[in-house]
């Protein structure tokens, strides 16, 4: 393999302009993802129209590709509905419901790691269910799963790369556009893998700092 | 023909876009190329072996020994970092048909200034596109196939996309929105014909450029095009 | 007064408490004693609705619990309860164990909750412990910061559930120490225990259990000279 | 949008026959990440090259995107070394290192999950180490992995997805390859979508009897 | 016999166990005491190098065992330990937990350990539990099984860690007789324990322990009657 950096130099920011995109929408995700997917974890258990809701929710955005659903989302709803948003909202309403159906199961599992004494402990003291599940529940759920949610962030920002195959000009896409312009492929294929390396590796990084400031043992 | 095979071809492709290779209803590669593609290994006395894989990714893999040819309905142009054999065919219709929504009333280069068009990265047409992005303040939208860029024009998001006239007129016959028109300009590249496609450097070129000589002047190459380009266009 | 009138409770259809009737006057100390699954703890939960009888009448005073759901909350609040495994908000150092239900429950301020609530450690010998988190804590320690976050409701009843059992004989002393400080306030006390010694020690009646029902309610130096039950002649000839 | 099956019924058999192709990409992955991810999950932890080594290799798999290994051990490896592997030997390869990555981390979290009290007894008892590990300490991580092993072998028959960017015909490459040839494109994608809906069910469904079969309490 | 000498450990730097020096007669039944945190079962796990000690020497009849860790497999066979909390392998039944080392370490058959498994569980009284799960069982139950495991092994010594603990009174008398059944088969048994009144009844010797020492080694009823060192009047006096 000859490598020959030459050709693509010229791209370099370009190329690494992508990162702010994928950045974009990874963060999109994580936001909408985590208020959604807090919502989601509390709700899918009850037994109401909102809880079959969710849980059908839920169950699609696992059983499907991603690709399938942004693809779906993206070209097939405008037909129906007649709205067209622009690939921004596509990814930022799809990558959310999709993280927000994984970050839910984690979350339960975070919620349901609580030994149940604490809330009867609180519930004997007469404090109200709302006062518990915010003030004695949630915040030891999080931090009982943090690492969990750091991968899920992790997968989040790599997943992100699928975006391409809706027209976003994110880190992947920026690839194919400058392997296809200057015919060097491996040269720009590998900034793009090094740049998604060290993204995560910060994103793990931060992971870690959190940690041990949510840490009270 | 020869009876003695001397090893086997790789040759890549990327079916979808008809007549050059599509699938058919048995699930077989079958189309233009695909039959050419045939005739050119036996020819060069060669087994074949088609790989069938996305468009944007066959120069790469040319390029990576995951194959030793391609026909994928290529538009021979120079810098493209491939070599191309010879033609093997011509139609004489330029490669640079504007496929947009009939509503739009466009008719000339002057209507396409300042819009969004959908390239297919590695097309000779994504070629083109980039020579006249500036001066049409065109902004581009890359996908990763024709089908979903036309929906996007039905969509709104893409105005137009610009391609071969035999694909162009396809879909036009599936929906009854879009129309065509040719653009013309003199940056883009006027060779228009499509070849095989070989790594840099190939030793093969030479070989098939004699097997498509040979299969021209016997009027295989003939009958192919009169089976695929005239009775599929109607 | 917390009258028990017919509590009957079942866990899917199966019956763990029965013919459930004593009454806890103001100011008493209770040992419920039995073997394991006798439905003593069972019991305990009944009396502040953690758990919610099947059947039958729960009064705090002249409030029957049933009917009054909507009390609830209140009723809680004035029955503080002891858990055998502590159940501290482990997140929480001590102080905020203790501040938590004084400003969530009796929206209280923060200065105001601080007050009561070190002074309701340094009550128990806690002082020099109020920013420790749970895990930092001996058993000891943990228990007392349970009791003292039960006291600081001002709560008229407190219910403990093995308060002892996860600790080992010098830190039960500790404990003793302050629950025989609790005997003189007026509280009423009810205490589920294995420990014979200790609830001879402390109660002034013992309640005895076996097999969902209560087998008697006596005096305690009566009840260990000569238990009227032939039950519990037995479970006191198994003690060591 | 309007939907007519119409053109593409003739192509059911062939766009069906994807799902081969996508199943046997995703148990090569799964039997092979099964069999590494216990191999790394064990040995992450030690302090020896070997450890050091497959720490090395999780960090890689887990920090960039799939896409980006597929293509650079595809197309990029056999120009340094030589090798030119088949589109499903690559596919095997990359999945199951990546999966046995992921694998890997569930394991190792199920092995420390097992309360080490059993671990003593057996060393009191004076079992070998190797019987601890195999006897004791594996049968009940796995099962109380369980959930998320099937988790991720969903995710592994998802995004096997990514191979039609080196070639293989699976169902999302089957999908452009109708919508070109029929020029319909929502109707194979909603049946691509739905043969990965049913994939996943059935596999979550086969987990959950698996999850029964294993049960001891 | 087996005999400690100058044994000394430490976890990262604080000494947990130093000046250890004691020596255990075959047949005799040893408990040893002392208030949490005093080093017990650390002791009583260095005894079968479950704790390697930092410093000293641990002799199994001639035989020392820093000195010849390849024995450590053998020895261990010979050192029946019963853990505070059961440890049971959870994923196997009663009948399977007992098996399982004769199969693997005596390399038994199948039909040779379940012959063993089934009359071992059968003098703990469990002949009608071989069939059940850990989860299955209740604690007194458990502890059977867990005892029932090492004698399967025919150790000639057995190690308990707080045996009773996690027991209630009436599953504590079960557990009682099984080690009172055992006092007479030679074996040596060294117990750690909380309740002092177990220690009372079961050992021949007490080993009182304080802060990483043993403070002294004592027969039991002498002990009780006149414990020799101030810390051990003390700790007595705590007790209910
Ligand atoms: N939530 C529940 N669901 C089903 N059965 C329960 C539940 N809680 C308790 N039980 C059953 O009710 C019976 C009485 O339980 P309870 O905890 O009141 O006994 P206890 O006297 O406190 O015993 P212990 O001394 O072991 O704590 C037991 O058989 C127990 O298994
Ligand atoms: N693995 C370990 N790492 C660090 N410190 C330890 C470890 N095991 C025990 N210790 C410390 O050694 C000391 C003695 O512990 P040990 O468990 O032997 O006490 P014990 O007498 O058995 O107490 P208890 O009655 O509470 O069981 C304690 O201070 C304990 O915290
Ligand atoms: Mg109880
Ligand atoms: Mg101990």
């Amino acid at each position: 393999m000859n490598i020959n950096y030459g050709p693509i130099l010229p791209f370099m920011e370009y190329l690494l302009k992508g990162t702010y995109v994928t950045l974009q929408i990874a963060a999109m995700a994580a936001i909408g993802g985590s208020t959604l997917g807090l919502f989601f974890g509390l709700s899918s258990r009850r037994r109401d129209p909102i809880g079959f809701l969710v849980r059908a929710v839920v169950d699609f955005f696992r059983g499907t590709p991603l690709v399938f659903q942004l693809m779906f989302f993206h070209l097939g709803l405008p037909q129906i509905t007649g709205w067209v948003p622009t690939i921004m909202t596509s990814a930022g309403i799809v990558f959310s419901l999709n993280s927000a159906c994984y970050l839910s199961e984690i979350l339960r599992a975070g919620i349901e790691s609580i030994d149940k004494g604490q809330s009867e402990a609180a519930i004997a003291l007469g404090v109200k269910k709302m006062d518990i599940t915010f003030s004695i529940i949630i915040p030891q759920a999080i931090r009982n799963v943090l690492p969990a949610i750091m991968n899920e962030f992790i997968t989040l920002v790599k997943e992100t790369s699928v975006v391409s195959m809706i027209g976003a000009a994110d880190l992947m896409r920026r690839q194919s556009i400058i392997s296809g312009t200057t015919f060097r492929y491996f040269e720009p294929l590998l900034v793009v893998g090094a740049v998604y390396y060290i993204l995560n590796k910060v994103l793990s990084s931060l992971g870690k700092v959190i940690e041990r400031k949510l840490r009270y043992d | 023909t020869q009876t003695k095979s001397k090893g086997t071809l790789k040759v890549l492709t990327s079916s979808g876009y008809p007549p050059y290779e599509i699938v058919n209803e048995k699930g077989e590669l079958d189309g233009f190329d695909i039959e050419l593609g045939n005739l050119i290994a036996a020819e060069m006395g060669y087994e074949i072996e088609w790989v069938d894989m996305d468009f944007d990714g066959i120069i790469a893999a040319l390029n990576a020994d995951q194959g030793d040819m391609s026909l994928a309905g290529f538009n021979a142009a120079p810098d493209r970092g491939v070599d191309f054999s010879d033609a093997y065919y011509q139609d004489g219709e330029s490669p640079y048909w504007v496929l947009t929504l009939a509503s739009n009333d466009w008719s000339s280069a002057d209507d396409v200034k300042g819009t969004t068009v959908g390239i297919q990265i590695g097309t000779v047409q994504a070629a083109a596109v980039d020579s006249i992005a500036s001066e049409f303040e065109l902004t581009k939208d890359a996908r990763k196939d024709i089908g979903q860029m036309v929906q996007e024009i039905i969509n709104g998001r893409i105005d137009w996309i610009l391609i071969d006239k035999t694909v162009a007129d396809q879909y036009i016959a599936s929906y009854t929105q879009l129309t065509t028109f040719e653009l013309q300009n003199q940056n883009f590249s006027d060779i228009s014909y499509n070849a095989v496609a070989l790594p840099l450097g190939s030793e093969l070129t030479d070989e098939v450029n004699a097997a498509i000589a040979t299969l021209k002047a016997s009027g295989k190459i003939d009958e192919l095009i009169a089976k695929w380009f005239t009775e599929e266009a109607e | 007064m917390i009258k028990l009138v017919n509590v009957k409770k079942e866990f899917k259809g199966v019956t763990v408490l029965q013919n459930v009737n004593c009454t806890f006057e103001n100011g008493k100390t209770y040992a419920i004693i039995g073997s394991s699954g006798a439905g003593k703890s069972t019991l305990l939960r009944c009396i502040n609705y953690l758990e919610k009888p099947t059947e039958g009448e729960v009064w705090h005073d002249d409030i029957e619990m049933m009917t009054h759901q909507n009390q609830l909350h209140e009723i809680r609040e004035k029955c503080g309860m002891v858990f055998q495994n502590f159940n501290l908000f482990a997140h929480m150092r001590a102080l905020d164990n203790v501040m938590f239900a004084l400003k969530k429950v009796k929206k209280l301020s923060d200065d105001e909750a601080k007050k009561i609530a070190t002074q309701r450690l340094s009550d128990v010998g806690l002082a020099h412990r109020l920013q420790n988190y749970p895990h930092q804590l001996s058993g000891g320690e943990k228990q007392r910061v349970a009791i003292a976050r039960a006291l600081a409701m001002e709560p008229k009843v407190m219910l403990f559930d093995e308060p002892t059992s996860a600790l080992d004989p010098e830190m039960t002393q500790e404990v003793l120490k302050v629950m025989k400080g609790l005997n003189h306030t007026g509280m009423t006390i009810i205490i589920v225990t294995h420990e014979i010694n200790f609830a001879k020690e402390v109660a002034d009646e013992i309640i005895y259990m076996d097999k969902s029902e209560i087998l008697e309610i006596t005096e305690t130096k009566t009840f260990f000279a000569t238990p009227k039950s032939t039950r519990a002649k037995e479970f006191l000839a198994n003690m060591i």
